[in-house]
């Protein structure tokens, strides 16, 4: 016994003294040496911040989902830097009457498995997510789908049941082979059309892709893809200083940026994204419900400071629900200045005052305080709500800050218990999705119950008018509405971030933080 | 002996089912639901509501529990809420991760703990004891994520010597590779990326260790066998480390044992930091989805390795002590 | 007879450090031992008879101790002025000790013969597994063990007291010692275990012609067992005399007291005779006899220390000899 | 008297007790000591080094590090006072019952004793933290949940040998009650391993705040808690490493000196290392 | 009779069906005002007699009646009513004083507990029987760890004699004390005894002891009561070989009685496993093939019994106190 122990000691150490000085050893295998398993040859490794949930595109919920089902999928359209839906399995589509769209399939597609890709499997894809067992977490975009037809076996007609001016939008959702998808298994073998195939999933940790050389948009690249799960943020731009990874993306600690933009072996780039972070106010509390109390709030928000200081640029100062990625944004929308001067006679006018002189406004005897609440899973935006405690306590408000994890959030923000939450919303491809669950009455997630008619009727306006132009000034009314009211006071309008060694070339960055563009990457030695 | 182990795994039962119910109901008690999460914030409520029925959480809650602790005892630890997999395969697969990070975070402790130990019992009161009880204290005065952070930032980002992340191939394949193919190279790669993690894990590990072994040193080496041994003109290298490192290793041995308990709870903390794909990363992501099969089947399997290893340590402990191994 | 003397300790001191403060456990205690002889070292707890035994051995514990003065010779060497490794040389090959207390003196994870044996190894280096195995099982024999080559791979739990003390005697006799100390060698053993392991002391002695150093509390043991009697109290020697003038006509007033106070069968109508008050701790500070405080023949001069007074049939240490003193 | 000198000869219990002696006062005299204060921010004097004005450096909120230091001392000792108090409770009544009143009841407290010990201690804390909501108060309510087991277990061994001690079958045959036996007997002779466990509890508990605040499930900001404090430095560890190396040192020094303190205290009160 | 212990048994479960009969029917009486001896080497059973006699131990079987009340079916108040007439004095003066309460607190704790008197009394009452113990009423605000363990045990007793207790158990009371130390308690004890109408229960080992404080001795060999009468009886018409050999083995001062010793052969067997028969005979020197058989407990004399079945063989050798020896 003991001297199989001592025999184990003296093993380990000596493979550890070995490991410690043979470091340039095994940096010779792989290019730069330590990340995940030794991965050699034409490759690009990407660090993730989470495991994907499901490799299925129609379940994917996460961003790294997201990544994955990009490069492995194709949807019949790809939103282009402007969100312009553009041609990818569907060669091109008409739009006979407000409520058909009819789709021509590219011929010379087939699945990583050499099975060809025909209308069956559209049809196939969109019938299951509309399906209500299958929980596909973003059925409800696709719903006002009355149905999905296969008029031959490239030609695809969808027919809505109202006017829905968004759906092209959401038309770049993969799509799956009718003759795998039903396999229990598919969610963690994803068999697509993309530029690349999954070849290994180890979870937890890595995910490896191969070029599909078929890919009927000519032959990727770059040969390998890993993607590596690196759960801390800096950790993860750690690994790419130190060689183990090649390209990462948003999520980043805004602070790393500054010292990866100096450092001339990376490039950085950042663009604005498809999302804003706001400040949701809970119109069922008889503080928040209070006009004036919204106001003043939004009056000591200090938009500029959170932007450059907490998140180092990184996201622009907001002004409404229009993000300025979307054609419909406006700058015609002030939104709220900040101004705690105005804050705090805006309170004392509504008859809130400090009257015992403990720093903390009354009226009728009650203290106004606000429990400010956000999530724990971003750092950023729990520093943003300690800041905005501050704010709030230095123009007499008693604010305290609850953070709660997601699941636990989000329930709160579902069942309405907050009075005031920072939160954000991604993926607002059309104004529509900005809006129309956020404020209409009848809204999803209009968790704050807002209630205007008149907002109700303009966004279902929005949903079924066709024209561009039009659809535009009708949200810039909405939207107008919606911030004097302070339903919403929209703090950040969310930037995205990337950054890749140098020699990386070929990747471009996507408003919405798609990968796709993978498939053009490579680094040059 | 057969019975002992046997009757050992029965008692088993009544606790591992006591951590099923608790970690049930507790689990149950955070607020937030798998379905929430599965559909994303833009799903309706009606869907969600629909996804909860499909999912068995809208059943009163005694019924849930009574439903799981059936499965349970068939060995049935249901299937991921999110993956769709048995939770039993998605546990077989990050295991061997969290082992291989244990074993190799004791043995750290080891290395460090004893000679530290045994130094500073011979030395009691001198300079050196007081060094390397200082020493050894640093180790569990550190939080271990900061010591983790720390490390990177050293060894990883900027003298490059360790992986940041991740785990390479498991040690298993490194040991197969070196066999067959007579090269290092596999066990290499495994091992750097298995350093910095099991340094942070061990060096916490490494101070109860050191104490106890430095403890039960100087109780030893103040018994009258070792007099016995010293009025018989034995040389003092061959009393401290034959006939008093036996005995104190004793108390030890089960020191290590409960300190593998916490080692996979600290675990959970290192894997997350390091990347590390075992059962801590596991739990922690299946905790913020509110995977509840997943959590539940991870805690149940960590108590029954837990047991197991305590199991181990005193069978070890019956075969070093005569006295045990005799009755 | 001429007999020579095997060891001699000369003035011995030890003084203590320890949490209870600096103190002399041993003042200057000087005896012979002879060849072949049994010396008893009589003593009440805290008188320094242990510490003694164990300045012998060197074997004091070395953070709280130390000899300050005096000289133990044996073999015309000065063990107080050994190092360490000469000494060790001596301990169980020359000197050698048997120990109160055999449940806890023997390492409970090694076998018997590893033990034994490990002090065989010690003092003959180039001696090979086998011999040593056939000398452990020689002496377990010698010290009247049943089975000797089953106990000898048996695990000191497995014995009873009475085997173990046995085994322990083994030990201090594997190689051939001059001397033997045997520090209350039966105290903790039932009355009829002690009748075996006297008897067997007494039988090695005489047959191996070594010379024994028995310390214990108990003087019926010394009266079954010794030649001489030193009789310590306080840390210092009260009385030393021959066996027979000893138990027929004991000198210093302790030793007389100690004799009275045993409870002897047969003699259970009169009240037991009793020495009043209690043992000084040797840390405390006494101005001239240390007894005197409990003596009932205490007189002024007892204020000053008396020295040990040489007497016709051994030494004393009280003023009522001084007359005595040749 | 003694019993001091022994105390003041252990280099462990003067160290240890010296450094929790510093921190108390540094908690204690907190206001006095920096004329900042911990929650007043200002965006213009963010992340500055340190420097003679600002000793540690100002957080990313502009606010000095050093006065966020000194208040967060009061938030980490309290955490860890109140929680180890709720365990020990918890831990000392449990183990009293266990060990003294032994057969069905002991046999019963011990499997929760192993249920509990066989959960990951830090996944307990998660969970119950998660359940209860963050907060200090939770925070504290959870730690002290969690960590009653040591207690317990300490509590339990120590009667069943006191139990057995003559003095405490002197008082069984004298007719004391159990309550009293309990209470007046025992309680007195299992303090010192109490102590020990506590105090060692107490760096146990400052670390596992840390740990919670770390993975997002602890206190709620403006409290300056250390482990706060340091996880928030974390994300700034490139750019700004003193945000999170001093609240790491202040941790450490502090777990570091209940450590030794209890450590030296076992030394002390084992009697088996002080023959 | 103050006291009529009958048939009185003590089994403990060792394993399954594996019982140490630590007492195996022991019977005795003890008269108002006498000393009973319980004689015998460790292990005989005689400490747990006495701690059943105080209800420390619960019989297995068997009777005690104390003043005529069955001390074993007994309700707990009952019980708690009758404790207050014995008390217990423990061997190791060391252990038997609570660490952290001052003498007098130590002392008044009986009357505290059965509430008798007021504080002032209480404490008047201690202080009194400090100085019957012969202690300095100084001494009462000291911790017991400031005296020597002479003065301990008389503090023992002196508590022991608080309630005015009509038995005072000695178990091994004076077996740590130095000897000269060892006569004044006897003494002491012996004073009181006549001061206070005390019954004594003396257990020692030691028969010197006994010889001189008791007026009746049982000699207990593996659970049983081997010989049983006064002491005169006992000691000098001894009737079983082992109180024999007992007797002969012990050293005695009178160097000039030459006396042919006993030595018994072996050690005592396992209480576990018990030789069948007569428990003795494994290491009898007069063991023959009847001694398979259980012996009767046979009165040799007035009130003297023994249990030997070779006593009608060797009655005339034994009381002429020739043993043979077949060595």
């Amino acid at each position: 016994m003991k001297k199989i122990f001592a025999g184990i000691l003296v093993l380990f150490v000596a493979v550890v003294l070995a490991a410690c000085s043979g470091g340039d050893d095994s940096a010779t295998e792989s290019s730069n040496g330590n990340g995940g398993s030794n991965v050699s040859g034409d490759v690009i490794r990407v660090g993730l911040d989470v495991d994907p949930g499901t490799m299925d595109p129609r379940l994917a919920n996460d961003s790294s989902a997201s990544r994955v089902t990009e490069i492995v999928f194709d949807g019949l359209v790809e939103l282009d830097e402007n969100l312009v839906p553009q041609p990818a399995l569907a060669e091109s589509w008409e739009n006979p009457d407000e409520l058909t769209y009819i789709f021509h399939l590219r011929e010379d597609v087939t699945f990583h498995d050499g099975e060809p890709f025909t209308a069956d499997d559209v049809k196939f894809t969109f019938d299951s997510i509309l399906d209500e067992s299958f929980n596909a977490p973003y059925r409800s975009l696709y719903e006002p789908i009355e149905s999905v037809n296969v008029v031959d076996e490239y030609t695809v007609e969808i027919k809505t049941s109202e006017p829905y001016a968004p759906l092209l939008s959401y038309l770049n959702i993969g799509i799956v082979p009718e003759h795998l998808a039903d396999n229990a298994d598919f969610a963690n073998n994803p068999v697509g059309t993309g530029p690349y195939k999954m070849t290994d999933w180890k979870r937890g940790s890595e995910i490896h892709f191969e070029a599909n050389a078929e890919y009927f948009n000519g032959e990727p690249a770059t040969e390998k893809i890993v993607y590596y799960i690196i759960p801390d943020n800096t950790t993860r731009v750690s690994a790419l200083e130190a060689g183990d990874i090649d390209l990462l993306h948003s999520p980043v600690s805004p602070q790393d940026i500054g010292r990866i933009e100096s450092d001339d072996r990376f490039v950085v780039h950042q663009t604005t994204g498809l999302g804003h972070t706001y400040l949701n106010f809970n119109f069922e509390d008889p503080t928040i419900g209070e006009e004036a109390v919204r106001v003043a709030i939004s009056h000591a928000v200090n938009k500029e400071s959170i932007a450059n200081d907490i998140y180092a640029g990184m996201d622009q100062p907001g002004k409404s629900p229009l993000i300025p990625s979307s054609w419909a944004y406006t700058d015609a929308i002030e939104g709220y200045e900040y101004n705690p001067e105005l804050a705090q006679s805006v309170l004392e006018d509504a008859g809130w005052v400090d009257e015992d002189g403990d720093g903390i406004r009354e009226r009728d005897g009650n203290k106004l305080s606000v429990v400010l609440k956000t999530h724990t899973e971003d750092p950023n935006r729990m520093q943003a709500v300690e800041f905005l405690q501050y704010e709030l306590q230095s123009i007499g408000i008693d604010t305290s800050v609850e953070t709660q994890e997601w699941p636990s959030f989000q329930e709160s923000m579902q069942t309405g218990d907050y009075q005031v939450a920072l939160l954000g919303w991604l993926n607002l491809v059309d104004p529509d999705r900005a809006m129309f669950n956020q404020f209409h009455s009848e809204g999803g997630s209009n968790y704050g119950s807002y209630s205007n008619p008149e907002v109700d009727e303009l966004l279902e306006k929005g949903r079924t008018t066709i024209d561009q132009n039009e659809r535009a000034e009708i949200y810039a009314q909405a939207a107008k509405i919606v911030t004097e009211e302070v339903a919403y006071n929209v703090v950040l309008y969310q930037g995205y971030v990337v950054m890749h060694v140098k020699e990386l070339e070929g990747f471009t960055v996507h408003p919405g933080g798609y990968f796709k563009s993978l498939r053009d990457a490579k680094i040059n030695n | 002996m057969k019975k002992y182990i046997l009757r050992r795994l029965l008692q088993l039962i009544p606790v591992l089912l006591g951590i099923a119910v608790i970690s049930f109901l507790l689990l149950h008690m955070i607020p937030g639901d798998p379905a929430t999460v599965l559909l994303g914030q833009e799903a309706t409520p009606e869907e969600i509501e629909r996804l909860q029925e499909n999912l068995g959480l809208n059943d009163p809650l005694p019924v849930q529990l009574f439903n799981y602790l059936g499965s349970i005892v068939t060995f049935d630890l249901g299937t991921s809420i999110f993956r769709g997999e048995e939770v039993s395969t998605i546990i077989l697969t990050a295991l061997p991760a969290t082992i291989e990070l244990a074993v190799c975070s004791l043995l750290i402790s080891l290395i460090i703990a004893v000679p530290l130990g045994i130094i500073a019992a011979v030395r009691q009161n001198t300079f050196l004891d007081y060094f390397s009880m200082f020493f050894a204290q640093l180790g569990i005065s550190m939080p271990v994520f900061w010591l983790g952070v720390l490390l990177i930032m050293g060894f990883s980002v900027h003298l490059g010597w360790f992986p940041s992340f991740g785990r390479g191939e498991p040690l298993t394949e490194g040991f197969i590779h070196l066999f067959t193919t007579g090269s290092f190279s596999v066990l290499f790669a495994s091992l750097k990326h298995l350093f910095l993690p099991a340094l942070s894990l061990g060096v916490m590990g490494s101070a109860m260790i050191t104490r106890m072994i430095r403890s039960t040193m100087i109780e030893v080496l103040d018994m009258d066998y070792i007099r016995t041994m010293r009025a018989g003109g034995t040389i003092e290298f061959l009393i401290v480390m034959k006939y008093a490192f036996r005995n104190a290793l004793l108390p030890v041995i089960t020191i290590v044992g409960l300190q593998f308990g916490n080692l996979l709870g600290g675990a959970i903390v290192t894997e997350t930091i390091f990347g590390w794909p075992g059962l801590g990363s596991l739990v922690i992501s299946s905790i913020s989805q509110r995977d509840f099969p997943i959590v539940q089947g991870v805690v149940l399997t960590i108590a029954l390795l837990f047991a197991l290893v305590n199991l181990i340590v005193d069978l070890l402990y019956a075969r070093i002590n005569p006295k045990i191994r005799h009755n | 007879m001429t007999t020579q003397s095997v060891l001699s300790v000369e003035s011995l001191t030890v003084e203590f450090n320890t949490s209870q403060g600096n103190f002399q456990a041993v003042r200057n205690v000087s005896f012979e031992l002879k060849e072949g002889e049994i010396l008893g070292i009589v003593g009440e707890s805290g008188c320094g008879k242990s510490v003694t035994s164990l300045s012998v051995m060197g074997l004091l514990p070395k953070r709280i101790s130390k000899i300050t003065d005096g000289h133990i010779y044996f073999q015309e060497q000065d063990l107080v002025k050994l190092k360490p490794k000469q000494l060790r040389k001596i301990r169980g090959k020359d000197i050698s000790m048997v120990f109160q207390e055999p449940m806890t003196s023997l390492n409970p994870v090694y076998t018997i013969g590893d033990q034994i044996g490990r002090i065989i190894k010690n003092h003959e280096k180039d001696i090979s597994r086998k011999e040593v195995e056939a000398r452990v099982v020689e002496l377990l024999k010698q010290v009247g063990i049943p089975r000797p080559d089953e106990i000898k791979d048996e695990y000191p739990h497995q014995l009873s007291g009475g085997m173990r003390q046995r085994v322990m005697i083994a030990m201090a006799i594997s190689c051939n010692p001059k001397v033997l100390i045997a520090d209350e060698p039966t105290t903790a053993l039932d009355v009829t275990i002690q009748a075996q392991i006297l008897e067997l002391l007494k039988k090695l002695t005489e047959e191996r012609k070594m010379s024994l150093i028995l310390i214990t509390h108990d003087l019926g043991v010394v009266a079954e067992m010794c030649d001489r009697v030193l009789v310590m109290y306080s840390g210092q020697v009260v009385e030393k005399a021959d066996k027979e003038e000893f138990f027929t006509n004991p000198k210093h007033p302790y030793s007389k007291g100690l004799l009275a106070s045993i409870p002897e069968i047969g003699k259970r109508d009169q009240d037991l005779h009793y020495i009043k008050g209690n043992v000084p701790h040797p840390s405390k500070e006494i101005n001239g006899c240390r007894y005197q405080e409990r003596c009932e023949f205490f007189f002024e001069k007892c204020l000053e220390g008396p020295k040990l007074l040489q007497l016709k049939n051994g030494s004393c240490r009280c003023w009522l000899y001084e007359e005595e003193e040749v | 008297m003694k019993q001091l000198k022994r105390y003041v000869k252990n280099k462990s219990v003067v160290i240890g007790f010296t450094i929790i002696s510093l921190v108390i006062l540094a908690a204690i005299f907190a206001p006095y000591l920096t004329p900042y204060d911990p929650t007043e921010m200002d965006m213009s004097k963010r992340l500055i080094s340190p420097n003679s004005e600002h000793l540690l450096g100002t957080d990313e909120f502009g606010r000095d590090l050093l006065t966020r230091l000194l208040y967060g001392a009061r938030v980490s000792l309290f955490v860890g006072f109140i929680s180890v108090s709720v365990a020990m409770t918890i831990g000392v009544l449990l183990g009293l019952i266990s060990g003294y009143y032994g057969k069905w009841v002991d046999t019963i407290i011990m499997r929760i004793v192993d249920i509990f010990l066989s959960f990951p201690v830090i996944l307990l804390a998660i969970a119950l933290v998660a359940a209860l909501g963050p907060g200090l108060g939770n925070v504290v309510i959870a730690l002290g949940l969690v960590y009653w087991t040591n207690y317990a277990r300490v509590v339990r061994s120590t009667v069943l040998a006191v139990k057995e001690e003559e003095y405490v079958q002197a008082a069984i045959t004298m007719g004391a009650s159990n309550l009293r036996i309990i209470f007046k007997y025992i309680l007195p002779n299992v303090t010192a391993p109490i102590i020990v466990v506590a105090t060692l509890g107490l760096g146990v508990a400052i670390v596992a705040e840390a740990t919670l605040s770390f993975l997002g499930l602890g206190i709620q900001p403006p409290e300056p808690s250390w482990g706060w404090t340091l996880s928030v430095g974390l994300d700034f560890i490139r750019n700004a490493p003193y945000l999170s190396v001093f609240p790491g040192i202040a941790i450490m020094i502090t777990v570091l000196g209940f450590n030794l303190l209890g450590d030296g205290l076992r030394d002390i009160t084992d009697p088996k290392l002080n023959k | 009779m103050l006291v009529e212990i009958k048939d009185l048994k003590k089994h403990f479960k060792v394993g399954k069906n594996q019982y140490v009969k630590a007492v195996d029917g022991v019977s005795f009486n003890i008269k108002e005002g006498q000393t009973y001896g319980l004689v015998g080497e460790s292990g005989c059973g005689k400490s747990t007699t006495a701690r059943m006699l105080i209800r420390l131990i619960e019989p297995t079987s068997g009777s005690i009646l104390f003043n005529g009340i069955d001390l074993v079916n007994i309700s707990k108040k009952e019980l708690w009513q009758q404790r207050k007439n014995i008390q217990m004095v423990f061997q190791d003066p060391y252990a038997s004083l609570h660490p952290k309460m001052k003498i007098i607190q130590s002392l008044m704790e009986p009357l505290n507990i059965y509430n008798i008197g007021t504080k002032n009394e209480r404490e008047r009452k201690a202080k009194e029987m400090l100085e019957i113990v012969g202690l300095d009423e100084k001494y009462a605000d000291r911790y017991p760890h400031e005296f020597s363990g002479g003065q301990r045990q008389r503090i023992c007793i002196a508590r022991s004699l608080m309630l005015n207790p009509k038995l005072v158990i000695l178990d091994e009371a004076v077996s740590a004390l130095d000897v000269s130390i060892q006569s004044q308690i006897l003494n002491l004890l012996k004073k009181l005894q006549k001061e206070f109408n005390l019954t004594y229960l003396f257990i020692s080992h030691d028969l010197s002891v006994v010889n001189y404080l008791c007026d009746e001795v049982s000699v207990m060999y593996l659970g049983k009561i081997v010989e049983q009468g006064n002491v005169d009886q006992v000691f000098e018409e001894t009737s079983h070989p082992y109180t024999k050999s007992l007797l002969s083995a012990i050293p005695s001062t009178d160097i000039k009685q030459k006396r042919d010793r006993i030595i018994l052969r072996g050690d005592v067997p396992s209480p576990a496993n018990p030789p069948s028969g007569c428990g003795f005979r494994t290491r009898c020197p007069l063991a023959e093939d009847i001694c398979k058989e259980v012996p009767p407990f046979v009165e040799v004399g007035e009130g003297h019994f023994s249990r030997c079945s070779l006593i009608e063989k060797y009655k005339r050798e034994m009381e002429t106190n020739e043993v043979p020896t077949n060595s």
